[in-house]
């Protein structure tokens, strides 16, 4: 198992960058961009899952030309005027600049197997996947538009958390969330969730949980406080696998753990159970 | 004296409320005095010092908690235990009993007074056991059209292994969707600390009240501080950048209403922060108990939806 | 704690007779008749509660003069021809000559502390409170005579669980009251449930585990399973307490546990919370 | 030759289904074309020796079990796993898939064929997690309209400690309270051992079919025999008296149909008692699927409350 160890804490710092970019931390075998591309993110030797990015995953799962992306500029605003160490709309920026997104959610329609979806993927690249404003909004838009057209909704999250530096307003987008997935609901339609590494505090407590079928990725941690806050209130070793897809799927917690290869099958198999239009 | 430039945001937030359609016509104005008389209670924009002030009354260990508040209040009081599958979390209280005379069913983060009750009641942070208790205790209260009262009162969820393995992020978020279709009205007041997921587990409601002095926030100060400034003891500064006073947290319109405290604080004279807070649970009910279930909901989704900002 | 050991296995058996019949089984103190009548058949000494018949327990719960009992003379009919080392309708005659009732379950209309309620009570002197198809069928009927007549309905459970001499239509008493209980709650009428020693077997899993509040009196089994299936299966000594009310409480399985003492204005401050008529 | 007194009671239960308003016209022809078929197979009253025949043969190690119906009759199966609460019970399997191209959601008991799946899925006896995965999936059959499957196979709830002290009771009533509710198709067929308040679980439902050579009773004959005749040796003669099997629970009206098998039970050729089983759900769901959700309802409720000998 790889020993990925992003939590919640981390959320706005990247880990410090390993040696060569692409050394595989589970088994440490070393990948070029396109060797990895090909992969799918997948360490050929041991299996690992390298993070993936919120484009990247779209084009590996839905069928190809039929997404089209929705509300692509829109962006959080600063409500508390956040300053720590620098200002939070530098933050902003910067991550705009690096990830070319505006922020950490891709939402747009699809098709996946020749059956119509809605797809709200998270990428973790934007400021540790953390839900903002946007991310709120744009994943309740996703449930509209999901319900608007009478198709499932399938998500890929990836997230540290709330975003602390939207304050009281991030921890609002949970029920936001929560909100719009059950007007979803009671619109008929499914949501196929998928919980990427990491799936962690208000998204893990918020949408991702709701889902219909809960699917997660092989060592994906699924946890709500990060394994630092746990370890340090407990002052016991955690488990190996504390947190992980694993340990999920033997506590009763999700109904499968899908490797990436498998992932796009597995959903067109659930877009055909839940009825989405050819 | 020029109105200030917080003074303007609050006013602000007043005309946008006016032009909203979720509030019918005497609902709406009810909103509008209520908000009215609060700006004229709220002079200036809290400074650090004073956001810094609330976060200590909030936590200060004299504070009335939950149960303090259902002795003071409810009659007939019958306390519900355990989740009826698996456990009995003391930190969640939930009840049914009745508020001037009104059935109601309560739910609420509970804390301890003595070490031993402390240590019962984790400081109030639930374990899933606990949010299944809330979560029987609303569906009571949808079988029968008992309006619900929830009263936040938690550093946030309890961070503990079984927590974890026991899914503690979809209890939460469980919880959250069972609140969004209830069919009855619902009051949160945040009573002390309302901190994060385990706050806002019970805290999706028609109306969202805060005493004076509580706080409401994402992460404690503590949490922020580490993170931020790698420096727990940077608390009031990060307080101070993230706002969690009632105040900041009324004109970001994330709560409805500011339920008054007696000068210097709850702990003070409890009876007297009983008595308000028993005020404005009976007019928040007032103003929902003859809305349609299904229109109710619509609304309660509508509001939490509308929460954000962004361009 | 008292140690009664009645399971399901005992249902139609009743324990060799203690040498003197109102010996407590918890101290071992005597009491005459009379005296137990007073104290509501609670051992003055250590609390353990004893059997109560159920028009005694009625008697004891409502207010003087109001219960009208219905279909007191609804009982079983022998489907099988069920005929172990005797004839079952020998053990309906039996159990009815020597309890005055046509079986397991009083049913009628009452009020407690002045508020109107239906009551269903169990007696497990007629053939250990087993549930058969007139207990069935009477605790359906009082469903919906409370509903009706817009009441809540009050149980006190007292039962060894399914009447195996009525075969598989025993069983179908389970789905029959659990559909009761549906309708009544339908209806917008609350169900109160006590449950007094033992409730288990198909009584437990059926409509006594489905009220609004679940009561208990102190050391009542409530146990599925009985203790010696259990035993004999796990092969572990259970605990002293395995399958009691306090256990039950403990573990989350119920909201309170009431000394007998105390019922009557619990329920009448129940009764007053689901706004039970005047 | 006259007919004989078992016969008579079928034809007897026959004409008061003729009389009973629960099924409308088209329905009803349905039915008792039904049981016509049926009578017209069954010539004498099963004897002590044919009861204990589907004793044996109910639970026959070669018996198909819920996953081979499965595999041979559902595309895109995707099993559910867990009670997302507290863990995976293997004794009970919970899916979705599709029926002759129809999507429904299967419930069902599952034994193993080794020791090791034996122990693991504990001989399909369920633990209270087990029925709470069976109501997850059932509240996903509900908010999306499919019909409910479900397969009884199972000698009874587990009577384990943990499955005591988790609410093993409560866990079966809640299950028949869930299944009470639906406002979906719901069929339930018992295919092997119909084993007391572990079956009836998963089994209200508005059709109870039953596998020819399956068992369904209050109690395993050699309970029955240990608690009555002090002899579990006894079996066969309690079995004989509280006659469990298939023809009897017809003509008590606790079941709809018997759904046949191939000569000398199923485990003779799997293939053929899969698809048998598949006709059987296919014809009943087609007489559901278009009767409203609130009438599937009001009638599955009132055919139960129907069950009972009594005067
Ligand atoms: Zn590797
Ligand atoms: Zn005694």
């Amino acid at each position: 198992m790889a020993k990925i160890d992003v939590s919640i804490e981390t959320e706005d710092k990247p880990a410090p960058p390993p040696k060569h970019p692409n050394t595989c931390p589970g088994c440490h075998s070393h990948y070029r961009d396109d060797e990895l591309e090909r992969a799918q993110w997948v360490c050929a030797q041991c299996g690992h899952h390298f993070p993936m990015r919120a484009r990247a995953r779209i084009a590996s799962l839905v069928d190809d030309g039929t997404f089209y992306e929705e509300a692509a500029d829109l962006h959080s605003e600063d409500p508390l005027g956040f300053f720590d160490l620098r200002p939070y709309t530098e933050r902003l920026a910067e991550a705009e600049m690096s990830t070319g997104l505006a922020d950490a959610i891709v939402i747009g329609q699809g098709s996946i197997e020749g059956r119509g979806c809605e797809l709200a993927v998270m990428d973790f690249a934007f400021m540790g996947g953390s839900m903002g404003s946007a991310v709120g909004e744009k994943f309740s838009r996703a449930c509209d538009s999901a319900a608007e057209r009478g198709v499932p909704l399938v998500t890929v999250t990836s997230s540290g958390g709330a975003r602390m530096q939207e304050g009281i307003l991030a921890l609002m987008q949970l029920p936001k969330t929560v909100c719009a997935v059950e007007d979803l609901h009671d619109a008929g339609q499914a949501m196929l969730s998928v919980m990427a590494h990491p799936t962690t505090g208000g998204v893990l407590a918020s949408f991702a949980t709701l889902g219909d079928v809960l699917l997660a990725e092989p060592g994906a941690l699924m946890s709500f406080a990060g394994p630092r806050v746990v370890q340090e209130l407990t002052r016991e070793k955690l488990s190996e696998d504390f947190g992980r897809a694993e340990q999920n799927l033997r506590f009763g917690q999700i109904d499968a753990i899908v490797p990436r290869p498998e992932l796009r099958a597995t959903l067109g198999r659930l877009l055909r159970i839940f009825n989405a239009p050819v | 004296m020029p109105p200030s430039e917080h003074e303007l945001r609050l006013r602000d937030r007043l005309s946008r409320l006016r032009s909203v359609s979720l509030l019918g016509g005497a609902k709406l104005s009810g909103e509008l005095q209520r908000l009215q008389r609060q700006l004229d209670r709220i002079g200036e924009e809290p400074t650090g010092d004073d956001i810094w002030r609330s976060v200590e009354l909030a936590r200060h260990p004299d504070r009335p908690y939950t149960l303090d508040y259902v002795e003071a209040l409810l009659d007939d009081w019958f306390e519900l235990h355990g989740d009826h599958r698996r456990g009995d979390d003391a930190a969640m209280i939930a009840g049914l009993g009745k508020l001037h005379g009104r059935t109601v069913v309560l739910v609420g983060q509970q804390k301890g007074r003595d070490i031993h009750q402390r240590s019962e009641r984790r400081f109030g942070m639930s374990n899933p056991e606990g949010y299944a208790k809330a979560m029987r205790a609303m569906k009571i209260a949808e079988t029968h059209g008992f309006p619900v009262i929830s009263l936040v009162d938690t550093p946030g969820a309890y961070p503990g292994v079984d927590a974890e393995q026991h899914g503690q992020g979809g209890a939460i978020a469980e919880s959250q969707a069972v609140m969004a279709r209830l069919t009855v009205p619902t009051v949160a007041c945040v009573i002390g600390e309302g901190g994060s997921g385990g706050a806002i587990a019970i805290a999706l409601a028609d109306r969202v009240l805060m005493q004076e002095n509580a706080i409401y926030s994402v992460i404690s100060p503590e949490g922020c501080a580490m993170i931020l400034w790698r420096d727990a003891s940077q608390a009031k500064k990060a307080a101070a950048a993230f706002k969690p006073d009632a105040v900041h947290c009324l004109e970001l319109g994330v709560i409805d209403a500011i339920v008054p405290e007696p000068k210097g604080g709850a702990q003070t004279d409890p009876q007297a922060a009983a008595q308000l807070l028993g005020e404005s649970l009976r007019e928040t009910l007032e103003d929902l108990v003859d809305v349609p279930g299904d229109e109710l909901r619509r609304r309660r989704r509508a509001k939490f939806r509308s929460l954000g900002v962004f361009a």
